[in-house]
């Protein structure tokens, strides 16, 4: 819920803020928390793209950890340096209940503040800054999906695409107060605009990139190729379930006034209860199922329940927001051998919780918020969805088609962070070329022995 | 008896293990060692200085057989790790006097 | 020092903010700041269940970590939902001196402020967020004490209980305007009414768990588990340093008038002088005593200082701090070997942490605070403590007898991450099963085999 | 930009704010922003502590990881300490356009603001936290420099004397209101004061130690030594750069009123900015030269922006942020193989990043800035330039003249970890002696070996 | 001389190490290493999958012994590996015809 | 043929690899062991609590070479390993029976 949506749902409660604008003071201390809450949340969110980082980190295998790690960093670079070029005006300037906004490079305008007139609420950059860190989770998204094969420029070259015209063109729809925010569409903070985007994106990557080697056996077989580090993997969760409360917390986008600070509070305390709900729903998901419970599927379901929560926070009561992220654990508990089954291969689970719970996320919003309706709910889901499975195809067919997408079957084996990177990730430690762990399971190893031998590339 | 070792690339240990229970073998012993031959190592990058790492991962197989079993045994292994190409390792055969099965004292081809 | 601190201790300060409750606009400012600063500093303490997290999984082996990281992640999760089930309520709500509060689920409530009343003085669900958070950190104190042996779900249990039950009720007695706060107890953030908790509660469970197999020879020779990833553990000692800022910080409990927020400003440099002298001071001891200086120790110095601190944050001058925090720092490093001596097997240090130090810092309160008596802060330990040890025995020894609280030999050999949820930590890494930390001494050894002879299980 | 700079360069902006110093009520919340911000933003630089010690430990060997956790711990309690003995004095007491200020303990003094008189405008403790966290910055620089061969106590030592006299002597020249600020020196929140001190400090110590064994061959061949633990130094850099919002946004010392609060958004965005393009900027000019992207030089590259925006990081726009940090990012892939040909073993990079970038970021302020010139920027970089050299090479030769600086060639070669505190960073994982990783390519191992022959020590 | 392999369960070393250091052997080198036999690997989980894990950790000790230390050794170490139980390993005996101590270049059997 | 041991300090591999390739070796196999012998290993401190960890890094090199080679190879080795300090290791040699070069096949002294 960007910029229109304060103007809409959240209307009424602005509304005596904007009424100070009058008396000077308490105006100037309206503009000065609205833009701090903007800057000390967008700090929250910019610390999510470290979470998703160590949660990749750690659940890629030990082969691929360098470069995983170099593709989150440089992810958010990119983010922040496209969304300047291109992307906040293409999502906010002059969309006027249409399609897309304008090109042009973003800069600052504060004077009206700076003689004294408040009424823009906040400052510029701190909104610039709230809004640019969103789209660096969305390509933060992609990454964990179709990792440990694809190579690392065509990935950010993906990315800029994704940051500099994908996101925000459907992102101005919504949030920029096109068409869908004329409808009455409602994604507080981004279930939809931003998790489920980054899904659908991952999405036709995953397809497109096709599996790892040996990820899947002729007979069906799913052979795990288990997360190197589960204790990075739980910071990373950790992390991110942090970082969410600003992502969903200042997406009020405003704490000017009693009621936003209000509307501030019960959203962190909603998003955290539907993490809560969402982690405990799949532990017990997992233990009734397999009997025992694995720790990635728990992570994976508190934020599958922050990932759900995320399209309507503020209307919720606590005991409703932990049945939506429960909901959300228990759909990536069911969600996560599906994909498998489909032979879609997502190394973290990102299309379980991100794509999964990004829809069933905004089409809850109906059950408390009365304000919205499932059918516009509906819409909003399958048109952005549309565009971005359009849209992100074409790029990474384009990108298939020139500069290649998917690192050749001898370095896949070898692991990118030899191949694409020249560096390892843990040079000290020894690691395992015996059983389990190893990510190399027979019918695998046959596989790669076929290429090898009709590859005389460099070998092992 | 003989001791027979493998030296192969990592990746083929799946399906010389799968040849060597088809033999009728049911015990082995694997370990990683690190080898140096003709097969060349990778280069390595690291803040502006490139580097070769000589020693390349292999797999040693180290299995005690009777010593009627060590030609089929040899042949297959040969075999099944052979990719033809540079590196795909040695198999050496040494005697073995003596064995014995911790677990029950038995001893000679029993114990194997 | 929640809630009823506020009307006590810092009551006078308080006052003028309440006097500018006629004022609106001011007043609104009061509220949203009060608000803001809840939330930002439950951020915080939130931030130390990752803190806990890190540091266990550091300081436990390799063969532990992944059962430890779902551990310190769920907890989280069942605290915010046994809190807002009936933990806040109990702890808040009708206790009026006594002994106990209500029960029933949480909602919030905030219609005054919405119409313009603004004498509440914050958000309530602000207020939930940032006791809430309290509550989980008790339960990761438990949690690194008793690791490496306990089972998944009879921990989680516990867990429940303990937030549910055990911590709402001790807390009522203080924070909740029970009887102890009307005898003058002080323990502003919660030496004792957090710390000290968790930390009896750890300690029931280690006697009644007993110590992991191989910790102690029969000689009385006490052989060393090494953690396995130091800077994990030091990751873990920086975050909670970090969200410790939030923690004693935030129990100014206002934010709202210059009075709190110089408070605010004592309490954080105060908090910081106390980690440091901790941290110090334990190096020097061990440097002296032993000759080198074990890292570990350094760290659970600064937590030592940190947790000293926290009964009276706000009274001490900087140097006054820094004795504190120093004071406990000295007392961890002689507690570890003393639980050891007692054959209390203490995985990662908690009870000298958080036991031995939070008691330490309550019964310190009256040193710089002249509102306080030694004899209110000694029946206050006294009575938490003797209410936690009875309470949590009881349900350490019903689990015991029912479901069972601890990993057979067989598994506890193999490590809780394989029998327990079926996975590794650290999967492509090879360990060490020769030498150093094996963890597995001689007399281990054959205690080990001993079991594993007469134990027909699934074995190694 | 400290104490003095508010009331120079932002001087027209603070006016409003104190001008509301007349009515009270506005004047109060003004004073509580300010001191909030001082706190939440030093929090967060406090942070950057935690991410200097994961970028080191995750670069050094692992043989080393231990120690350098210590040291960046510990050299944050010193920190604390030393500020409080004198730091703060010595760089804000009484300097009055002169060269130092004055000797004694800090107390907070708050008594007006408590009388209801804001114009000091921020509590003191809350300012004197904000600057103390800066000291413990420039020490972190010195410690990633100088890891792997110096012994743990002759470093903290050297901590001491830089965190109590070094960093605030010439801290008061500038931010303490001493000649520099007089002539209109601007380094807004320490390109030069801070990183570049540590700059130098790190220069003369790694000059004064020696490279490390092995490092250098005879023929000028550079023998790699890998760091151990990518993923932790990428989550170091992570945390790196959400500190600096913290460390640069903090910098504008003032929220009480709507300019500050713009600046601040403006800063946060540069930084942002500053960030992206100096990673950007570094992985491609790495790609191109070594045809491999090295991740920890888009690592360093980040840094590299960040450091370098740190000087004036208000006055540019959002595309010279991205400039100025590009150009940071350049310098720092073309500064490490530098150092190395002139044989300074710098183990991660801090020379490249601190102290180059150092320079040009204070450099770089007059293009953007019209009132600051060149010469004086220049002056003041190598006033402070000179000075620190001077008096950090008196502290190196008299402790390598006393108690020694150096661990013995034995010890370096078995690692800080077992000689100097007698632990393992992670003893649960096999390490590897043979081939890449063991950082001991073979001329080292002869020079270790001779070593060896003639040292009959205890041995390996 | 003869050269003895140990292949036993991990959590057996220090025991067998201490009944060989009271043979008065003085000298042993020990790797860790995957073994493959009757005892079965242990099932792991990830993310919906189960799996099987083959090889399971088994520790090797070698050591270079007199030809007439041998049968005492063995004996020795079989008494003090074994727990009864499926996967107590193996001692395989094997013939040495030298031996050097590197350090002084003395060989033979005084080199052990 | 025969195959040739080296325990040795870690330090020395690439001497030790340096002789030999100047020898003529082409092809080795080296793994990381643990050693006991006259050597002690460090004590390390963990809460409070020393202990010693016996067993010492050490690197074993294997190799297998004609028989002629053996005098020149493990005088070589023992040269370049030795620092005249307690725990500078062994070398051992003992009889190989076949060879068999995977790639190719070959097998005996060709295959080395
Ligand atoms: N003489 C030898 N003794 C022991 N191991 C050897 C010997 N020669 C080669 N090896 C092992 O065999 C592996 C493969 O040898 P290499 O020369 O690279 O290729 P190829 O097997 O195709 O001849 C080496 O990495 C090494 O581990
Ligand atoms: N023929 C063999 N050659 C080499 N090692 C063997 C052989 N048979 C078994 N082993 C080793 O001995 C270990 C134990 O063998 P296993 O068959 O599981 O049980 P047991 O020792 O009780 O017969 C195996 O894990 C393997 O390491
Ligand atoms: N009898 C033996 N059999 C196998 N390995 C041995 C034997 N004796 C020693 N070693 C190996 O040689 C290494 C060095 O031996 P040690 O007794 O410490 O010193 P030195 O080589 O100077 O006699 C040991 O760490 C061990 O790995």
């Amino acid at each position: 819920m960007k910029k229109i949506m304060s103007l809409m749902a959240a209307g009424l409660m602005i509304l005596p803020s904007l009424a100070f604008a009058e008396d000077a003071p308490v105006s100037e201390m309206s503009f000065i928390l609205n833009t701090f809450s903007f800057l000390i949340m967008g700090i929250l969110v910019m610390w999510m793209a470290a979470g998703f980082g160590m949660l990749e980190a750690g659940l890629v295998r030990s082969k691929n950890v360098a470069t995983i790690c170099l593709k989150n960093i440089s992810l958010f670079g990119i983010a922040g340096i496209l969304f300047y070029l291109m992307g906040y005006n293409l999502m906010y300037a002059g969309v006027d209940g249409g399609f897309i906004g304008s090109f042009g490079l973003w800069g600052a305008d504060d004077a009206a503040a700076l003689a004294g007139d408040y009424s823009g609420g906040y400052s510029a950059a701190s909104d610039w800054f709230f809004q640019m860190v969103f789209c660096g989770a969305a390509c933060s998204v992609v990454s964990g999906c179709v990792a440990e094969r694809i190579k690392l420029w065509s990935f950010l070259a993906f990315c800029v695409v994704l940051c500099g015209v994908i996101y925000p063109i459907q992102g101005s729809w919504a949030w920029g107060g096109g068409w869908l925010s004329e409808m009455g569409f409602a994604d507080y903070a981004g279930s939809t605009l931003v998790h489920s985007v980054g899904g659908w994106a991952a999405l036709t990557g995953a397809i497109i990139l096709g599996a790892r080697k040996g990820k899947y056996g002729k007979d069906g077989r799913v052979n795990p190729m288990p997360g190197s580090n589960i204790p990075l993997a739980t910071l990373g969760t950790f992390i991110l379930w942090m970082g969410w409360y600003g992502f969903n917390g200042g997406s009020v986008l405003a704490l000017g006034d009693a009621a936003s600070a209000i509307e501030m509070g019960n959203v962190i305390a909603n998003t955290n209860l539907a993490a809560c709900g969402g982690m405990i729903a799949a532990m017990i998901m997992v233990q009734v199922l397999y009997r025992k419970v694995d720790v990635t599927m728990g992570l994976n379901g508190a934020l599958a329940g922050l990932v759900s929560i995320t399209a309507g926070p503020a209307t919720p009561s606590l005991g409703a927001a932990i049945l939506i992220g429960g909901v959300g654990g228990v759909l990536v508990v069911l969600a996560v051998p599906l994909f498998d089954k489909l032979k879609i291969d997502d190394v973290v689970g990102a299309l379980s919780v991100h794509l999964v719970c990004g829809i069933w996320g905004t089409m809850a919003v109906p059950f408390t918020d009365s304000g919205t309706s499932f059918m516009v709910q509906g819409i909003g889901v399958v048109a952005i969805g549309a565009f971005v499975v359009i849209a992100s195809s074409v790029v990474w067919l384009v990108l298939k088609f020139t500069v290649g997408i998917r690192a050749n079957e001898e370095d896949e084996y070898r692991g990118l962070d030899l191949s694409e990177i020249g560096m390892e990730a843990y040079p000290d430690f020894q690691t395992i070329h015996i059983g389990g762990g190893s990510g190399m399971p027979s019918n695998a190893a046959a596989q790669v022995m076929t290429s090898a031998a009709t590859n005389p590339a460099k070998q092992h | 008896m003989r001791k027979i070792e493998c030296i192969i690339k990592p990746f083929k240990l799946d399906d010389v293990k799968s040849v060597l229970t088809d033999l009728g073998i049911n015990g082995m012993t694997v370990s990683e060692v690190r080898g140096f031959g003709r097969q060349k190592g990778h280069a390595e990058l690291y803040r502006g200085a490139e580097y070769q790492v000589d020693f390349i991962p292999k797999v040693k197989i180290e299995l005690v057989v009777a010593a009627d079993m060590v030609a089929s045994v040899v042949e297959a292994v040969q075999k099944e790790a052979c990719t033809g190409r540079i590196g795909d390792g040695k198999i050496f055969v040494s005697p073995v006097e003596q064995a014995v099965r911790i677990r029950t004292g038995e001893s000679g081809e029993d114990s194997l």
